[in-house]
């Protein structure tokens, strides 16, 4: 036991030493890649907390995802940070904040340390009606039965973001391709990259997101792994963003969370309750609801990645 | 049987583990660049391969042992890719310095 | 055999927690970039140590994931270079 | 001390090192670091409730751990868009300060909230 303990600090001292320099460095720049490590170590938790699904979604979103979006970020203003350093609040206000901060940390602290004994717990519920649902990963379970409305309004949030972002374009660029245009030797390293390792990628993305049902995995890890190859293809010139006033883009966009509301509605007339399944066709209408929310999620990520429009369609 | 796989187990595991140590050494202590990029494809390629082969015999099944080595490849495709990508951004930055 | 798995899964954690120090030191941001590299191989080992010893198989998917977008970091600081910082792009480009 | 305790306190931990970065960084990118810093002690607090919760064959409660699926994925979406707020705001006024007597300060100040 004493050595998966020891195991644990070093991983929670490796968590906290990139955070404290995630917030003291300087440069945006490192500050970004201690963060994506912060997600590499937060991973890695997720295992020892038993907790394959996060651990997955972590690995795909936290580190992956959020770093990219955010390295590009601080590479396109980096002329903004040496204007930032003037506006440093003064000691008072550092030290107040600082009090605050502390604060909050020690009533979180305090929290855990005396969080109920014993536990509650809703595991033995969810197992218990686990069958019924024609799943056998409790957490795929709950995010797409017990919880069902509380993904589909995920679903509809992640797309209203997706909405605002677009609306933050230009007006004369409206309906035409997001992000920049990214020239690429075809014949280069990063556009052998971007042809080879796609095809296994999306391979890998389905894969991950069939085990849901019965193992560690699920709609959203899987619906990441192939907006992020989506995106590795945009980023090395190998294909180009679709201009977003396409008809078949938007359907895509909107496949997810309709199949969701229909088979929701449905629920009414087979189950008597909206978003209740019934029992026979459970793991059936699950694995609809589930085709149709990876991808959407593959394309609302890879588009929120993309950004706003930035480029007319008209050539 | 199971004493000479966990032997095989353990030699390749240890030795897996000695080239993450020298892929760290040499990242930290190489003069520049380009030389720590050398020692840090060492850990990519044999410490990560090493450490795979090591586990092979206790993936517990050919398919498992299968994923193991498709972890590997994927590795081996994406940092020697990367390393290029790295290597060239290296030498843009010596020279606007 | 778990014990040393495991040992060998915090040693290589150590490694290249250690090697982390690139990030701090600089003094390039492709050196930074190297330690996040290291790190991301670093993790994946970690992962299939850890999951060989305590017997998890689904750590192999999530080391799978990582496998799979540990390298964007790098991908995006590469292509956020600007073109004018880019002696390479006239010869890189069509 | 146990392995919950342990992660239960970085959670605690993280959250205050976010929430003081959020408040003393002053460039915008800085602050949503931090808060996806933040954001990060949240899930792990979640994580740790949900390992207590462990039981009927689980290695832990399934209900948390799905919460922070969810939690994650809008965390994204939340950055994507403060971060795209953050370029717009750059682009119009050639700078990206929330200075509230610059003119387009308040919209981003907005965007880092999120």
């Amino acid at each position: 036991m004493s050595w998966t303990l020891a195991l644990e600090a070093g991983l929670a001292a490796l968590v906290l030493g990139v955070a404290v320099w995630t917030l003291s460095v300087r440069q945006t720049f490192a500050a970004v890649v201690a963060f994506v490590v912060y997600g590499l170590a937060l991973t890695l938790v997720w295992v020892r907390l038993s907790a394959l699904d996060v651990a997955l979604t972590e690995a795909a979103i936290g580190s992956g995802l959020t770093g990219v979006l955010l390295l590009g970020a601080a590479a396109r203003l980096r002329a903004t940070e040496a204007d930032a350093v003037a506006e440093r609040p003064g000691a008072g206000v550092r030290a107040a904040a600082a009090a605050l901060a502390a604060l909050v940390a020690l009533a979180l602290a305090a929290a855990v340390l005396y969080l109920p004994e014993p536990a509650h717990t809703l595991a033995p519920a969810a197992m218990a009606e686990l069958p019924a649902t024609g799943m056998r990963n409790a957490v795929t379970g709950v995010l797409m039965a017990y919880r069902a409305a509380d993904t589909l309004l995920e679903k509809v949030v992640v797309l209203i973001s997706l909405i605002g972002v677009w609306s933050l374009a230009q007006d004369k660029l409206w309906g035409g391709r997001p992000g920049l245009l990214h020239h690429a030797d075809p014949d280069g390293a990063l556009a052998f990259l971007a042809r080879r390792l796609p095809p296994v990628g999306i391979v890998a993305g389905i894969y991950i997101a069939w085990l849901g049902a019965d193992q560690p995995g699920g709609a959203f890890p899987g619906g990441t792994i192939i907006a992020a190859m989506w995106l590795l293809a945009m980023m090395a010139g190998v294909t180009d963003a679709p201009p977003i006033s396409r008809r078949w883009l938007r359907l895509v966009l909107v496949a997810g969370p309709a199949v969701f509301l229909a088979v929701g509605f449905s629920g009414f007339f087979t189950a008597g309750a909206f978003l209740a399944y019934p029992v026979a066709y459970a793991k059936a209408l699950i694995v609809v609801i589930e085709v149709g929310m990876v991808l959407t999620i593959a394309a609302t990520l890879g588009l929120l990645m993309a950004g706003p429009p930035e480029r007319s369609d008209k050539p | 049987m199971s004493l000479v796989l966990d032997v095989f187990s353990i030699a390749a595991i240890c030795a897996g583990a000695f080239f993450f140590l020298a892929g760290t050494a040499g990242l930290l202590r190489f003069p520049d660049a380009l030389t720590r990029l050398h020692a840090l494809t060492k850990a990519d390629n044999l410490g990560l391969g090493l450490v795979v082969l090591g586990l092979l015999p206790r993936a517990g099944g050919v398919l498992p042992a299968l994923k193991l080595i498709a972890i590997w490849l994927l590795v081996l495709l994406a940092s020697a890719i990367v390393s290029q990508l790295i290597g060239r951004a290296a030498r843009r930055e010596s020279r606007l310095q | 055999m778990t014990g040393f798995l495991l040992a060998a899964a915090g040693f290589v954690l150590a490694m290249v927690a250690l090697g982390l120090v690139r990030i701090l030191r600089g003094p390039g941001n492709a050196d930074r970039l190297m330690a996040a590299q290291l790190m991301g191989t670093g993790g994946i080992a970690t992962l299939l140590l850890l999951g060989a010893a305590t017997d998890v198989p689904a750590t192999r998917d999530a080391a799978l994931t990582l496998a799979l977008l540990a390298i964007f970091a790098t991908v995006a600081f590469v292509k956020g270079i600007p073109a004018a910082d880019d002696p390479d792009r006239t010869q890189e480009s069509e | 001390m146990t392995s919950v305790t342990l992660f239960g306190l970085l959670g605690a931990l993280l959250v205050g090192l976010g929430l003081f970065g959020l408040l003393v960084h002053p460039h915008p990118l800085r602050k949503i670091l931090s808060f996806n810093l933040l954001g990060g002690g949240v899930f792990l607090l979640f994580g740790v409730v949900a390992r207590r919760g462990a039981g009927a064959g689980l290695g832990g409660d399934p209900v948390p751990q799905a919460l922070v699926i969810t939690g994650l994925v809008v965390a994204f979406a939340a950055t994507a868009l403060a971060v795209v707020l953050l370029l717009r705001l750059f682009q119009e006024s050639g700078s990206a300060t929330l200075r509230t007597d610059a003119p387009a300060g308040k919209d981003a100040g907005g965007a880092a909230d999120h």
